[in-house]
């Protein structure tokens, strides 16, 4: 089906009035994802916003319980409120790293709330890429600039028109309310496979990644990769799929609250003991956990890699220390047997 | 909606306890404050909890207390940070937030019908003092074989618990042997480090199962010993520090490989360890 | 340039089959167009590696404190006066360092090509010309046009220390007056001055690529990252960027030395070079200081004289 | 909070600022401690934080004080010449310029931070200070500036 951005535009416009709606929007220095009210302010021609829209589920500083302090006495409250949203125009590799996130960010014993009752809570519209970045590497993670995994609804953008798909069931509910459904012509969906069967230029290999690193945890190549990396965090403050956090106390006098912020394994403090004793103190060290844990431990515990090849730590490291590179590194690196 | 596991219940600290002569390591008791508070606390033996002192943070420590003893829960802590420093200041009645409990705890389903050797080092000894506890309360004894507690500390005046010590030397049930590194003043009982002294002991790998938590150094040099005298990495059990916030398996820091030491731990065999990297 | 780079190599094999350094930092071809990257080459083999071009933009110096042995590196002007400052504050032992020098004509800032051709696909250089193939579109850029903010005004593109020179110094250009941009700033309106602030600060995602790439934020534990007392909240508002960054630009104060790299390193663009620049120009002309020119000149900070200005006193 | 808060009168809707005030040991706090006996009047608008030498002030401790919502901060040390450990305050003279023009140049209102000199003799003029850097926070009113963090996520510590 299609729908012209005529009559999409209306109804998104008259969505915004009863959910908070988040779209890519131009501002300085690049594109970001921001609360919109009209269909005429959304970017049309992006390529993908700077920093990934994790933060509408995650936000980089949440207060998870406020409280409020008198003599020995102590009354807490719960800090979670939620509003009903749409996020508009995320890029395929996006809505993976949702997905991703999903089984973060619930495991066989707890269920993150504040997480879940912004996702149960939102709904998704995936856009498909048009143009494709030189550091877009999706393709070779399972996904492709037109996947529609981790999207309630779909939308390959055919110039004055949308090609509209509904993915979930939510998806469904609110296509549903759409007016001015109309059939593909057949050039229409020519083009609609020519996008989809687009690639990106720049792959990977990550097909052998993750039995590879089962026997490498002590191989030498570690010792040499981290050396330019600066241990900052703009690798993973930029991954759609990082999700480390920190919890610490916010409190002025007798009032306070419980925040939670974002928190990046590449700090050296991350794992430091109260003791001094700190498990990852080496560059050498938080380079091979960063690595394993997208491309091992986590494809051990939620049977996928947390990659989704979006680029995003490759335009941003200060240092050029490329993923690709590393994982092609990994794929190279001699086992050492002992 | 569903419960929220960020959400701290609100316990009292009923008593604010000095436990060793360094003033280094207090032991909190914290009253539930409602009956329905306490039956959703079900702990076992070898579990922690994340206790907020408002104001300061939150931070993971081991209970000291078994579920045998209702209506409170223990903790003891070394003033190492900023909250364990609130929590030594605190006066007693104050509220604190406790969040848990959480992790695995000691296997006491397999330890059923086997003899026991819990070892223990410094103020590393809370999470061993609830599953003795646990194992000798009437209800359970039956159910374990012998059991052997060796306990040390540097001096006498840094051994915990000391007056359950006492008890503990007298109760038939139990076989209770504390050393200490170096002689010391009206101290007439073994004297020597941990390993030597396990060694001495000598208690029969047959049918048991070793418990061994401690500083690290420890338990680099307890493990060989008990590696001798026949023990096999399945037989030992270690309960492991981590750096944690979440206490979920969530927040990322407190992994060994794939493995998350807040939820899928801190209770490992050395069995299970030796399949982890060695980052830790 | 390719001379340069032929005697660069050449040095670099010299000192590492002499066994004189254990490695030499230098940079490499980058993964990306216009990006050079940090390398470490540690044998004679790996010399070939090295490249000495435009797009060689970070500062080496930042590296030299954490690696361990004999290194030698490639020094540009401000790398040179990054390595003189960390001498001056004993963070190196000079005797363990060689130092390359190479004049600098100033590194490429991506941002302005990005503007116009969108992501950069490919790109040439040749003879002070940059061809780049754009996603948006293609478009051949002279050096100057792209050349970084930082680099434009930069007096010292000469090393002020070196055990070896490559290739030709140049010419220092003559500027009729020093920080024109931080006066075009300071002649703003409080209100402009505070809303061009918040709106930088709110961009910061607090990564700490700017800290981290700083040769002179060698700090054992950062004030950010202390918790007893607790200076920052992990908050991203922009009071507490800018707090961050303010504390950050004052510890600066008369050691920063304008390499510009915690302005290239951010992510997120944000003008951080902005509160650094209004710092080196008021160390300037009250004390008439610039930063790692020599080793005798103590740092601004670390002296006085009697008759400091005092202007800033209340009146009562 | 130290002396002067069971001052404030909170009747009054007027606008009382809070200003915490750094006074060096030797010097200034002397001079506030003389103004107090010798019973000179001065608004109770400051919160005294005694330092050893205005040299042990650290840019972050007026930059904290604003962002924990401090309506001002005025920070004293010996006149130059008189510091009790030489020449801390000479070395901080240098620090004080650096960041006040920075301060201001970041969009901070000019009076919030105020520096001064102020001996132990100088009760009278202290009082002077105080009045003065009061009477410029009230007229700029409640700290919404640069470095106020809106959500209350400022912290004791």
């Amino acid at each position: 089906m299609k729908i012209s951005k005529e009559k999409f535009g209306q109804s998104f416009d008259a969505l915004a009035a009863e959910y908070q709606v988040i779209a890519p929007v131009r501002d300085a220095g690049g594109v970001s994802y921001k609360a919109v009210k009209k269909f005429s302010e959304v970017k049309q021609d992006y390529l993908n916003s700077k920093l990934p829209p994790k933060s509408f589920f995650f936000p980089q500083h949440e207060k998870l319980l406020s409280y409020k302090k008198e003599g020995k006495d102590v009354t807490v409250k719960n800090e979670l409120n939620v509003e009903k949203t749409i996020l508009f125009g995320i890029r395929p590799c996006d809505a993976k790293g949702f997905l991703l996130l999903d089984k973060v960010f619930k495991n066989d014993q707890y269920r993150d709330p504040y997480y879940f009752e912004r996702r149960d809570n939102t709904i998704v519209i995936g856009v498909a890429c048009h143009k494709i970045a030189p550091t877009c590497f999706c393709s070779s993670l399972g996904l492709s600039p037109a996947s529609s995994a981790g999207s309630d609804i779909f939308l390959i953008d055919l110039g004055d028109s949308y090609q509209i798909e509904a993915i979930s069931d939510n998806g469904k509910f609110l296509m549903a309310g759409l007016e001015g459904l109309e059939e593909l012509s057949t050039e229409e969906q020519t083009l609609v496979d020519t996008i989809k069967s687009a690639e990106t230029t720049s792959k990977v290999d990550v097909s052998t990644i993750t039995t590879k690193l089962d026997k490498m945890f002590d191989n030498p190549y570690w010792d040499t990769l981290h050396e330019k990396c600066l241990s900052c965090n703009a690798c993973s403050f930029s991954c759609p799929t990082c999700h480390c956090f920190d919890i610490s106390e916010e409190v002025l006098k007798n009032e306070g609250s419980r925040v939670r912020t974002w928190d990046g394994c590449m700090a050296p403090l991350f794992t430091l003991h109260g003791s001094g004793h700190n498990p990852r103190d080496q560059k050498k060290s938080r380079w091979r956990q960063r690595m394993l844990h997208k491309f091992n431990y986590f494809v051990h515990n939620n049977g996928d890699i947390a990659c989704v090849g979006c680029g995003r730590c490759i335009k941003n490291c200060p240092v050029n220390l490329d993923i690709r590179q590393t994982i092609d590194g990994v794929n190279k690196a001699e086992l050492v047997v002992d | 909606m569903e419960q929220n596991p960020y959400i701290p219940i609100t316990m009292k600290l009923i008593k604010n306890l000095c436990e060793t002569e360094d003033k280094l390591v207090n032991t909190f008791t914290l009253a539930f404050l409602n009956k329905e508070d306490e039956e959703n606390f079900k702990y076992m033996p070898g579990q922690f909890a994340e206790l907020s002192a408002y104001g300061h943070g939150e931070a993971p420590f081991g209970i000291a207390t078994s579920p045998t003893e209702p209506g409170i829960i223990k903790f003891s802590v070394a003033k190492v940070g900023c909250v364990s420093n609130a929590l030594h200041l605190m006066e007693e009645g104050t509220m604190v937030g406790v969040r848990g409990p959480m992790g695995n705890y000691y296997p006491l389903e397999k330890f059923k019908g086997k003899n026991l050797v819990i070892i223990g080092g410094g103020f590393a000894f809370t999470t061993l003092r609830s599953m003795a506890v646990y194992m000798l309360d009437e209800k359970h004894r039956a159910d374990y074989g012998d059991i052997t507690v060796i306990y040390g500390a540097r001096n006498p005046g840094l051994l915990l618990y000391k007056e359950e010590l006492a008890e503990w030397e007298t109760n038939p049930n139990i076989n209770l042997i504390t050393t200490i590194d170096k002689p010391a003043e009206g101290w007439n009982k073994h004297v020597g480090f941990i390993p030597t002294i396990v060694g001495e002991v000598a208690p029969s790998a047959v049918d048991t199962y070793a418990v061994v938590c401690g500083p690290p150094v420890m338990i680099k040099y307890t493990l060989p010993v008990l590696e001798k005298l026949g023990f096999t990495p399945e037989q030992i059990y270690t309960s492991l520090e981590m750096r944690m916030k979440c206490g979920l398996g969530i927040c990322g820091r407190c992994n060994i490989g794939p493995k998350y030491v807040c939820k899928d731990g801190p209770v490992f065999s050395m069995a299970e360890l030796k399949e982890l990297p060695s980052e830790y | 340039m390719t001379s340069i780079i032929d005697d660069i190599r050449k040095t670099a094999r010299q000192l590492l089959t002499e066994e004189k350094v254990d490695v030499v930092i230098g940079y490499e071809k980058g993964s990306l167009p216009l990006k050079a990257t940090p390398c470490f080459v540690r044998s004679p083999q790996d010399v070939d590696k090295l490249i000495w071009d435009e797009t060689c933009e970070n500062n080496l110096a930042a590296f030299v404190v954490k690696t361990p042995g004999k290194k030698a590196i490639i020094a540009k002007g401000c790398d040179s006066r990054a390595l003189m400052v960390l001498i001056q504050e004993n963070q190196i032992v000079r005797d363990d360092l060689y130092i390359i020098g190479v004049s600098c004509q100033g590194v490429i800032d991506q941002r302005k090509i990005e503007a116009e051709t969108g992501e950069i696909i490919g790109a040439t250089i040749t003879d002070g010309k940059i061809s780049v193939q754009g996603i948006e579109c293609d478009k051949v850029f002279n050096f100057t046009e792209v050349k970084d903010i930082t680099c434009q005004t930069c007096r010292y593109p000469n090393p002020v220390l070196e055990d070896v020179h490559i290739g030709g110094s140049i010419e220092v250009l003559q500027q009729a007056t020093l920080f024109a941009d931080v006066m075009v700033m300071e002649n703003k309106s409080d209100s402009e001055r505070k809303a061009y602030f918040k709106e930088q600060m709110g961009k910061c995602i607090r990564c700490y690529a700017c800290r981290n790439v700083c040769p002179m934020c060698y700090c054992q534990e950062c004030f950010v990252d202390c918790n007893s007392p607790k200076w920052l909240t992990g908050g991203v508002d922009s009071a507490e960027n800018l707090l961050f960054q303010t504390g950050r630009a004052l510890h600066l104060a008369g050691r920063c030395v304008e390499c510009g790299a915690c302005s290239r390193a951010c992510p997120q663009g944000v003008d951080i070079r902005a509160l650094s620049r209004k710092v080196n120009k008021d160390v300037k002309e009250m004390y008439n200081h610039e930063s790692g020119l020599t080793e005798e000149v103590k740092p601004a900070l670390n002296v006085y004289s009697a008759d400091d200005p005092e202007a800033f006193l209340v009146k009562e | 909070m130290s002396m002067g808060e069971c001052l404030v009168n909170t009747e009054t809707k007027a606008f009382q600022p809070k200003i915490v005030a750094f006074l060096c040991n030797w010097c200034s706090y002397a001079g506030a401690d003389l103004a107090g006996v010798g019973r000179f009047q001065y608004p109770a608008t400051i919160r005294t934080i005694r330092v050893p030498c205005s040299g042990r002030i650290n840019p972050l401790y007026i930059l904290k004080a604003m962002a924990n919502g401090a309506d001002g901060v005025l920070i004293s040390g010996c006149h130059p010449g008189d510091c009790h450990y030489m020449s801390g305050n000479y070395v901080a003279r240098r620090k004080f310029a650096l960041i006040d023009s920075l301060l201001k140049h970041v969009g901070l209102e000019e009076g919030r931070v105020s520096f001064s000199w102020v001996s132990a003799a100088e009760g009278v003029r202290f009082a002077e200070v105080v009045k003065g850097v009061t009477e410029r926070v009230t007229a700029l009113g409640p700290n919404k500036g640069v470095f106020k963090v809106e959500d209350g996520g400022g912290t004791n510590d």
